[in-house]
């Protein structure tokens, strides 16, 4: 068969959200592919110019959709570098709980989008009903369901709702109990182990050198994380381990990348429940808004020349914010923010990995690096 | 419909067909039958349209999520029989649920153009229906209302999935009142149906 | 407890990377303290000119171990000062990651014990800055060769910002369309947003009014 | 009829040929006696001076006695035609239910819920007013009775009730009106509506015929399946020969419909719908073969017969060829291309497969074609080994001293039908199970299954059947080791079978099933 071009076009249900993958085919087998992003790429950097410090963490939610929390904190956590902001404990362990619960609705939606990738429709509807557990928490937090605009520069605004704790712990310990039920129906079945396992094999150092990090790396067999490695938030208070995959000689491939966001769902599940134990002040006493206790005071103006930066260890990966200061209205807005995103750098890494497989691979690989295309193009 | 285009090798009478069909449709018009079988199949072909909407399988941004959250167990939008379809020949609704960029403008416009008549378009959260929390940016397009005609708008950022939900019902109510007419006879005095204001 | 790398260590390693780049001429590092939330983190800051930025870029890689290039940053100062009108950050990081052993066909996964971690293993964040004077068409060596990972990161800053990269294979738009005409580099100052200077478009809530002329067209 | 097959009151194929020849008889005799030769003369007008006269053109009363064995088939094979069709096609309606609210209760939701009370009930408070006046000479007014009488007694009059139908996930309407039922109907009517498109540079004559020649041959399927003793279209001698032909001559009609399109996805979807469907014909076929060998025919109904009777062979075939069994359900979802054979039509990567350019009614025609074609397999499954129109344990209950006479009546009155139907939906509830639970296998993987696991197992299905046949037969009922034997045996071997885990890959941690994609990926075999 003569090689041709496939375009997998802008709307595709392999693509979890608007890009198109230029794959070229030779019979069954992909033989080159070519990324093509920025279709949905709205200028978030050039607004977040004219916008001041607390407006711009509305914007930092809805980068990545599906995990919101994770990249609004990452947007405070820089700004807080930027205005040299002291964070009291309390409202770093509310952080650190809101951030961990995030981080399971946001693999959720992965195994949920990973599931139909590869044929099983079931598993989508069962992720979404946890998932539904997740945000409702999290709604409780932050008052909508998906973009919470939770955390201010220098704290959080409100303290947990009245009962939250007990709430929490108890939809925590059934979610725990309820990811059997996802590895009873990807693990135990072969036709999911054949279709994942030996495909799309990636190398730890191959992948560093691309600037994929995250589960992706972790899937490896290398425990390198930015949570202990350039450490923020109070995860040296608490009792963890990033979860690490054994994986095959070749590298990692997409079964490897499974088990490490199943395992990570844990580890974060157990991180919350620790947050809520260790919370200076208790978990169940209840602060007014604004309270010193979980809101420290924030200069509202970044003088010129002044810079912050901070490292975050996102869901899918290291998302870092770099912000200028000085910007207009005497110094309320920034000059300059900067967003990396992992999505927009392991994407050409994923479309390079597909080479040497079948087109009915290409799903089973894009899938597994869990692509988000809201943060890929800003 | 006599399309020229037609490069059919088989027996081609067109001639024919088009003076019975005349012939017949004037005796049908003329003993009032037509006026019984049009009322009776409206209502049937009607019912049939606006309780089998099939959205387009295309998600664009966070709305996307809401519209999946909307198919999965808790809102389970299938009751109504929602039920989403990858390919845009075999999709009656074209749920727009995301900013439209400009390098996204023509690919959604040949998507709309790729749908069989009738066909609706509805614009689900601020993104879609004023470019939302990007109107300033370079590269949105203030609405998708701008390049296509939109039947329903459901506010929201992300609006809820009972919204989108009730946004479907809108339709539905919108395919009672007027009909599955094609999207281009639709009469000018449509004014948006904004979920919410009345 | 929780395992995290000690501070002291941290620092100590920065330090010494910072002393061993200062030797390069045309750069200065000194090792800045960054604060975000409660943790301080030493930060090895660095400016360096244009010219010797290739020559460090090859020597941070081969020699200190910095395998990943996290983000590459252009910044357009139209009012700054005279030889500081660009500015590109590049931000690095040290993350000392081998491929993990295989003994007898299997795989050992390398377990960092954080607490115990030493040497060139500590990982370090770098921050440097090369800036360029006023030019119509500013542009630096590229490093898509030694990082892979800022292949796009570049490609992304010159479509966003203008910056060119010498040397970068591929060049091309990657976030803006295709036909976006050649000059136009949303990010650089003399661009406004849409609204810029209708202030008072907040006051009118609809704002119907004040759409501009050419509403409703693509442009 | 060769072989009297057993008895049933609903004998539809007696009573249609009793009624075709009680009628032609009539006929032949209500016609006009032999010495009228009809001759027809056509008076002179201004065109033609003299009259013209027509000699005798026919004489009825000889001639039809010719001709009427030939018009008696013709009759009753309609009559017998038009049964089945609406047979099969009424019966197939719960198929596409079963689907929606089986799968919707495995994914923990309700599926669709629209009930033929929608037509008068309106959407939330918006109706279509008074509709039933525009009808003329006054035929509205009954329907306007009928329809308010609707909507006081179920409709939405009650303003209870109109609550809002997002969150009030018991809404569904009664259980009698089967909510989600009519959700097909409403589908199809949909479908019937829609602007026809033809791809400008598709291969317009091919795009059209494609269809056809799916639905053509998928319909032409169910001439050949009984649905009971007396209830078939056609009955030839090698009924199973002929259907199984039939049976694989749609995916000519897939890969037709993949080519037309001009679409690189749809071309691809159609390559491998022929490859998926040659690779799995063979198995099918040497299994069906297997069935016929064991029963000692190839007609469909003496099949059924020999499971069925008492002097014959009286014991189902699943139980005397288990691997079979297995073999004929897998090789069927492929057959029908349901998930997890589904690469042809993957969501994934080939956005629709092969039919991503149809849409409208031959859309709709072709998707009921496919559940047309799933409705036939599990039909036939029940046939095969299931034994048809047998109750189950029907001979031993019956036998039974005091219940006995209970069931004796049961099993007379309902006809051979209904068994039918409830092993073929139940089966189909199966398909749907397996659809929920499986993930999509690659097509090379499906090629290589079909070819390296699939057809060795049938041919050792085939010699089973032989042996069973020729050997362990000898002419009245199986006594009763033979099929728990079988039964037994086969029951073994898939619990050792199902224990996939490696031990030593486990406790070393190893991975149990690590293939390479480049080399052959099959399950099974532990490779890093």
């Amino acid at each position: 068969m003569a090689e041709m071009w496939i375009s997998m076009g802008p709307q595709h249900p392999m693509t979890h959200g608007l890009w198109t993958l230029k794959v070229k085919v030779d019979g069954e087998t992909v033989v080159d592919t070519e990324p093509d992003l920025g279709y949905i790429h709205r200028g978030v950097e050039k607004i977040c110019e004219a916008r001041d410090f607390t407006q711009i963490t509305t914007y930092c939610d809805r980068l990545c959709y599906a995990s919101a929390n994770t990249w609004s904190h990452s947007y405070i956590y820089a700004a807080e570098d930027l205005l040299e902001v002291e964070v009291p404990e309390r409202a770093e362990y509310i952080r650190l709980m809101a951030i961990e619960i995030q981080r399971i609705a946001s693999h959720l939606m992965w195994l949920g989008a990973y599931g139909p990738d590869i044929g099983n429709l079931s598993v989508m509807v069962w992720c979404l009903r946890e998932r539904e557990m997740m945000m409702d928490l999290l709604q409780e937090l932050g008052g909508s369901r998906m973009h919470y605009n939770f955390p201010r520069v220098g704290g959080v605004k409100r303290d947990l709702p009245h009962g939250f704790a007990q709430r929490a712990r108890a939809k925590l310990k059934l979610f725990l109990n309820r990811i059997q039920e996802y590895e009873a129906l990807f693990d135990e079945s072969t036709v999911f182990l054949v279709r994942s396992q030996g495909v799309g094999y990636a190398k730890p150092e191959e992948m560093v050198n691309h600037g994929v990090t995250g589960p992706n790396l972790r899937a490896g067999g290398v425990n390198y994380d930015i949570r202990w490695a350039h450490p923020y938030s109070v995860y040296s208070e608490l009792d963890w381990e990033p979860p690490v995959e054994r994986s095959s000689i070749k590298g990692a491939d997409c079964y490897d990348r499974y088990r490490v966001r199943v395992e990570e769902m844990r580890v974060s599940a157990s991180l919350a429940l620790q947050a809520l134990d260790k919370m200076p002040g208790g978990a169940d006493t209840h602060h007014e808004p604004g309270d010193p206790m979980i809101l420290a005071k924030a200069p509202a103006r970044a003088p010129e020349g002044t810079t912050g930066a901070h490292h975050f260890e996102d869901s899918r990966g290291e998302s870092m914010f770099y912000i200028a200061g000085g910007g207009e209205s005497r110094g309320k807005q920034p000059y300059r923010v900067s967003i990396r995103s992992p999505i927009f750098i392991t994407i050409p890494f994923a479309a390079k990995c597909m080479i040497g497989y079948k087109v009915a691979d290409i799903p089973a690989i894009m899938g597994s690096f869990d692509p988000c295309i809201g943060e890929t193009d800003r | 419909m006599a399309d020229e285009g037609q490069n059919y090798s088989m027996f081609n009478s067109r001639m024919l067909v088009d003076v019975v069909g005349d012939v017949t449709d004037e005796a049908l018009k003329a003993s009032r039958i037509k006026d019984i079988i049009g009322v009776l199949a409206g209502r049937v072909f009607n019912w049939g349209q606006r309780k089998s909407l099939f959205p387009l399988h295309l998600g664009i941004k966070c709305c996307a999520l809401e519209m999946a959250a909307a198919g999965a167990s808790r809102f389970d939008a299938e009751r109504f029989g929602v039920f989403f379809r990858s390919s845009p020949r075999q999709c009656d609704v074209l749920l727009v649920n995301g900013p439209i960029s400009k390098k996204f403008a023509d690919p959604i416009v040949r998507l709309w153009e790729q749908m069989p008549e009738p066909k609706w378009c509805i614009a689900m959260g601020e993104c879609s229906i004023s470019g939302g929390p990007y109107f300033q940016s370079y590269n949105i397009l203030e609405g998708v209302d701008t390049i296509i005609p939109v039947d329903v708008y459901i506010p929201g950022c992300p609006p809820r999935p009972e919204a989108l939900i009730d946004g479907f019902d809108k339709l539905r109510q919108k395919i009672i009142r007027i009909g599955a007419v094609p999207s281009d006879a639709r009469p000018e005095t449509e004014a948006p149906l904004i979920i919410g204001d009345e | 407890m929780g395992k995290i790398v000690p501070i002291k260590t941290q620092r100590a390693e920065a330090d010494k990377l910072a002393a061993a780049i200062s030797e390069i001429d045309g750069v200065e590092a000194e090792v800045a303290e960054r604060v975000s939330g409660t943790n301080p983190r030493p930060v090895v800051l660095g400016n360096s000119s244009p010219e010797s930025w290739r020559t460090l870029a090859e020597k941070l890689h081969s020699e200190h171990g910095v395998d990943y290039c996290s983000m590459v940053t252009g910044v357009h100062w139209p009012e700054g000062d005279e030889d500081k009108k660009w500015e590109i950050v590049y931000h690095l990081m040290r993350t000392g990651i081998r491929n993990p052993p295989i003994e007898d066909g299997l795989v050992q996964p390398v377990i960092v014990d954080p607490s115990t971690v030493r040497g060139s293993g500590t990982p370090l964040e770098l921050e440097l800055h090369v800036y360029l004077p006023e030019t119509r068409t500013p542009s630096v060596d590229s490093v898509q060769d030694i990082w892979v990972g800022a292949d796009w990161n570049e490609k992304e800053t010159w479509d966003l910002v203008g910056i060119d990269f010498d040397g970068h294979q591929g060049m091309r738009r990657v976030l803006q369309p295709h036909e976006t005409p050649k000059g136009f580099h949303p990010l650089q100052k003399q661009h406004h947003l849409r609204y810029h200077d209708f202030q008072d478009m907040y006051d009118d809530s609809q704002g119907f009014m004040r759409k501009p002329a050419d509403a409703g067209k693509i442009k | 009829m060769i072989h009297m097959a057993s008895g049933d009151w609903l004998n539809i194929v007696g009573w249609s040929e009793s009624l075709t020849s009680w009628s032609m008889d009539n006929v032949h005799d209500i016609l006009p006696s032999n010495d009228i030769d009809m001759q027809v003369t056509i008076p002179s007008t201004w065109a033609w001076p003299e009259p013209i006269t027509m000699g005798p053109i026919f004489n009825l009363q000889q001639g039809f006695a010719s001709i009427q064995p030939a018009l008696e088939s013709f009759m009753h094979a309609t009559i017998m035609c038009t049964v089945v069709f609406t047979v099969m096609m009424l019966t197939m309606l719960a198929i596409p239910y079963i689907e929606r609210k089986f799968i919707g209760r495995l994914m923990d939701r309700l599926g669709a819920t629209t009930t033929m009370r929608s037509l008068w009930v309106g959407e939330s408070g918006v109706t279509a007013g008074e509709w039933w006046k525009q009808l003329p000479f006054g035929m509205g007014i009954p329907i306007g009775w009928v329809v308010n009488l609707l909507n006081s007694y179920w409709g939405n009059s009650h303003e209870l009730e109109t609550v809002s139908r997002v969150n009030n996930r018991s809404y569904h309407g009664y259980w009698f009106l089967l909510p989600g039922f009519f959700q097909a109907f409403a589908d199809f009517m949909k479908f019937a509506t829609k602007e026809h498109i033809v791809p400008k540079n598709a291969d317009k004559v091919v795009f059209e015929t494609a269809p056809v020649i799916i639905l053509a041959t998928t319909i032409m399927v169910f001439a050949f399946v009984p649905f009971g003793p007396h209830i078939y279209a056609a009955n030839p001698e090698l009924s199973l020969l002929f259907m199984m032909a039939i049976f694989g001559v749609a995916p000519l009609g897939v890969f037709f419909a993949g080519w037309a399109s001009n679409n690189k996805y749809t071309l691809i979807g159609g390559m491998r719908s022929a490859a998926q469907l040659t690779a799995y014909e063979i198995p099918l076929l040497i299994t069906v073969l297997g069935v016929a060998v064991l029963s000692g025919s190839f007609n469909i109904i003496e099949i059924v017969d020999f499971q069925m009777g008492q002097n014959e062979g009286n014991v189902w075939n699943i139980f005397l060829l288990p691997l079979g069994a297995a073999l004929f359900l897998i090789t069927m979802i492929a057959e029908v291309e349901r998930i997890p054979f589904d690469m042809p039509e993957a969501e994934a990567e080939l956005v629709e497969g092969w039919w991503t350019e149809y849409g409208g009614i031959r859309w709709g025609l072709m998707f009921a074609a496919e559940y047309m074609r799933s409705y036939a397999a599990c039909i036939l499954f029940a046939l095969f080994f299931l034994g048809g129109w047998e109750a189950p344990f029907q001979h031993t209950l019956a036998g039974l001293p005091i219940v006995g006479g209970t069931f004796e009546t049961v099993f007379t009155v309902v006809p051979g039908l209904v068994w039918v139907l409830i092993k073929a939906w139940l089966l189909f509830a199966v398909f749907v199970w397996i659809r929920a639970s499986l993930h999509r296998v690659r097509t090379d993987q499906i090629l290589e299954f079909g070819w390296r696991y699939l057809l060795p197992l049938s041919v050792v299905n085939l010699v089973v059947a032989t042996i069973l046949r020729l050997e362990v037969w000898t002419g009245e009922p199986w006594d009763l080791w033979v099929p728990v034997a079988l039964t037994l045996a086969a029951l073994v071997l898939f619990v050792i079978l199902a224990i996939d885990e490696d031990e030593e890959a486990l406790e070393v941690q190893r991975r149990p099933y690590s293939t390479q994609a480049v080399v052959k990926a099959s399950p099974g075999s532990h490779r890093d």
